[in-house]
C-alpha cells in the first residue's frame, strides 16, 4: 500500500459484516474504542443513525471479553467505553423508573448520541478516503518541471533602522575598546646564565673565536638570537674586565672575536 | 491598448514560467493596465480543457498542471510520497472539515487523544496551521488548513472540500458535541475566535510539553 | 491503440512536467509502444504557435518556453527591500560618527580590514559619500554620510545622532564599556580636510587597486 493511502483496518469489519462472521480481533488496527464501535456499527448493515444501540453494546462487550481471553492489554480508554456501554445497556433493558437521576438525560438519547457521534466519525472516515482519491499534487497530477525562473532586478531600497544602526556602532566600539595592544613578553637570555657558560668554555677558548660562534645557537622555544648574542656579549665584557678573556674587533660593525687569557700572562 | 487574445497569451506564459500558482491580483498586477484577467483565464481553460495540461483553479490561484489521467506517464516525476499514518490523516480532515478547530475538540470527534507527533507532523509538512485562539476560558489555539493543503488536493477553496456541504447540512460537522454525550445544538457559532498575537507559537510548544506530560 | 490525439495529450504533458527538455526518443521510451512522436510534436508545434507559449526544439530537446516577445513579463522588479549585512552596518555607523573618516581610520576602529564591496555598496546605495582629502601625508580622500542617510533614518541633521547619553537609555551601553566611553559629534566641522576636486572620483578607484595588493 503506498504513500497517503491510509491502512483500511475496517476492511476486516466489512468482511466480517459480508460473510457474518464475528469480527476479528485486532486492537493494534484500531485508533480507540469509538474507532472499534464504529467498525462494529458497520456489521449492524444500517443507516449508523438507526442502529441497534443494544446489540452495538453486546457486540462491544464481546470484542473487549475476546481481547482479554487473548491477553490483549487493552488500554484504559477501552475499559471506561466498556462499562459506560455496560451501564447504558442496563438502563435502556430495565424498565423505565418513575423518573430519571438528576441531570441525567434519558437512555434512548444517550444512545442517539453515541449513534450520532458514530456517523460523524464515519463522515470523517468517508472524507479522508474522498480526499484521499483525489488528484493530487506530485503524485497524480504536475506542474511545470522547469519554470522558467522570474529574473528578480532588485530595487536599491533598503531595510534598516536606527537602532540596528546604534547597535552595529556600539558593538563594533566594544570590541575595538577590548582590542588592546598586548605583545607577547619576550623571553631573554638571563645575564647569569651567559657568564656561566662562558666561564665554562673557557677552556676551550684558545684561539680567536667570533661571538657570534660562542654565543648558543638559537632555539623555536627559546630566548630569541639577539638575547642569546646580547647577553654572551655583556658577559664577555665582565670576564675581559675579570681578566679570565680577551676580546678584540678589528673594525666598527666587524665581528668581535673572543678567547681566553693565557694563564701565564696572569702570572 | 492590449487586446483579449494578447491578454491572453500573456497570462498563458506567465502560468506556465511560473513556480507556484498564481491569483489573479498577482497577474493583474504584472499585466499591462485594464487587462481582464478573468476573461483570460476563462478562455485558457476553455482552450486547454481537455489537454495533456489543463488550467486549474487551487487555494484561489492558478496553476496549469498535467491531466489527472495522464498521472501514470509522469513515472520519473512522481515525487516520494509522504507517508501519513492513518490517524494523521484523519486528524487532517477533521481539521479541514471543523476549521477552526481546538485539539480537544479534534480529540473529541475521534474519541482518542491525539497521539504525539500527530499535530506536529501535519504543522510540520505545512498542511495544517495556528489560525487564532477561541474565546473560552483557557483560550486554546484552534487550527486550521493552509494553501499547501488546497494545493495538494487540488482544491480551489475550503467550500469545495469533497461531501462538506451535505455534512454541514446533516449538522455532521458541529463542534458543540461535548464528549459526554449529550445531544448536539446545531447552531455553532464561527466568530468566537481571537487572532493569534506574536509570541504564542511559544505558549503553544509550552502547552505541547505539558500535554507530553500527561 | 492509442489514437494521434491521445499521443499528442501524452507528450503534452510529459514536456510540460519534464524537468528538462526531452528528446523525441527520450519521449517515446515514455509513451505507449507504437505511438508516433513525430507526428504529436509537429501537432503540438502547430497549436501552440503564436501562443504565450511555444514548443520549441533547441540541439534536437523539445521544451515549451515563453514567447520571445513576451520575456519582458518575466522580469519582476521586486520591492522587497534589501537588508544591509553586519559589516555594512558596522562601517556605516563608524563613518556616520566618525566622519570624515579616511578609508584606514575605519578599519582601524573596525579592527579589520574594509572589504572593497562593502564600501562600494555603501556609495552604491547612496548613504556614504567622499566628502574631501586630509591634510596628511598621502592626502587620502575622507568619508561621510549623506542626505539620503539622513533621510532614510529620519535625522533632521547630523547633530541628531544619539549621542553616548542616548544610547545609554535605550539599554545600548552597558557596564563593560569604560567609563569614558565617548562617541564623537560629527556634526561638528573640522578643518583638516580639503575638498575633492574634480578627477579625485578616478584617483579613488587607483587608491582601491592598490590597497588591495597590499
Amino acid at each position: 500500500m503506498s504513500g497517503f493511502q491510509p491502512v483500511l483496518d475496517f476492511e476486516a469489519a466489512d468482511e466480517a459484516a459480508e460473510t457474518g462472521d464475528a469480527l476479528v480481533v485486532d486492537v493494534d488496527g484500531y485508533e480507540g474504542p469509538l474507532h472499534v464501535l464504529l467498525a462494529l456499527a458497520r456489521t449492524q448493515k444500517v443507516d449508523l443513525l438507526r442502529i441497534s444501540i443494544l446489540k452495538l453494546a453486546e457486540q462491544y462487550l464481546g470484542f473487549v471479553h475476546a481481547a482479554r481471553r487473548e491477553r490483549f492489554s487493552l488500554a484504559a480508554d477501552y475499559l471506561v467505553m466498556a462499562s459506560w456501554l455496560a451501564y447504558l445497556k442496563s438502563r435502556l433493558l430495565l424498565p423505565k423508573p418513575e423518573k430519571d437521576a438528576k441531570d441525567e438525560p434519558p437512555a434512548e438519547v444517550m444512545a442517539a448520541a453515541l449513534a450520532f457521534r458514530l456517523k460523524k466519525l464515519d463522515a470523517m472516515r468517508n472524507a479522508v478516503e474522498a480526499l484521499q482519491s483525489r488528484a493530487r499534487f506530485g503524485l497524480e497530477v504536475f506542474g511545470r518541471g522547469d519554470p522558467e525562473a522570474v529574473t528578480v532586478v532588485p530595487s536599491n531600497q533598503v531595510r534598516s533602522t536606527l537602532h540596528e544602526l546604534l547597535q552595529a556602532y556600539v558593538g563594533e566600539r566594544r570590541r575595538e575598546s577590548g582590542r588592546r595592544y598586548q605583545p607577547a613578553p619576550v623571553e631573554a637570555y638571563a645575564l647569569d646564565d651567559a657568564r656561566e657558560r662562558l666561564r665554562s668554555l673557557l677552556p676551550e677558548l684558545e684561539s680567536w673565536t667570533p661571538l657570534r660562534g660562542v654565543a648558543p645557537q638559537g632555539r623555536p622555544s627559546g630566548p630569541p638570537r639577539a638575547s642569546l648574542l646580547a647577553s654572551t656579549f655583556s658577559a664577555s665584557l665582565e670576564l675581559v674586565k675579570e681578566g679570565g678573556l680577551e676580546a678584540r674587533q678589528l673594525d666598527a660593525f666587524e665581528d668581535v672575536y673572543l678567547r681566553a687569557r693565557r694563564q701565564r700572562a696572569t702570572t | 491598448m492590449t487586446g483579449p487574445g494578447e491578454v491572453e497569451r500573456m497570462v498563458e506564459a506567465l502560468l506556465f514560467a511560473a513556480a507556484e500558482p498564481l491569483s489573479a491580483q498577482e497577474l493583474q498586477r504584472r499585466l499591462p493596465e485594464g487587462a481582464d484577467v478573468g476573461r483570460a483565464l476563462a478562455g485558457l481553460r476553455a482552450r486547454y480543457a481537455g489537454r495533456g495540461v489543463e488550467l486549474e483553479c487551487v487555494a484561489d490561484r492558478w496553476r496549469f498542471q498535467t491531466a489527472a489521467d495522464l498521472g501514470y506517464l509522469m513515472i520519473e516525476e512522481r515525487e516520494e510520497p509522504r507517508r501519513l499514518s492513518r490517524a494523521a490523516l484523519e486528524t487532517l480532515a477533521v481539521i479541514a472539515y471543523h476549521q477552526p478547530v481546538t485539539r480537544a475538540e479534534v480529540e473529541s470527534v475521534r474519541g482518542v487523544q491525539l497521539s504525539r507527533g500527530t499535530l506536529d507532523l501535519l504543522l510540520e509538512i505545512g498542511f495544517v496551521r495556528m489560525r487564532g485562539r477561541r474565546r473560552t476560558p483557557g483560550r486554546p489555539v484552534t487550527y486550521g488548513t493552509t494553501d499547501a493543503f488546497l494545493e495538494h488536493y487540488g482544491l480551489a477553496g475550503l467550500a469545495d472540500l469533497p461531501g462538506a456541504a451535505d455534512m454541514r447540512t446533516a449538522g455532521l460537522l458541529d463542534l458543540d458535541l461535548p464528549a459526554d454525550f449529550t445531544v448536539p445544538d446545531p447552531s455553532r457559532t464561527e466568530a468566537d475566535e481571537d487572532p493569534l498575537e506574536p509570541g504564542d507559537d511559544a505558549e503553544f510548544h509550552r502547552d505541547f510539553l505539558t500535554d507530553d506530560q500527561s
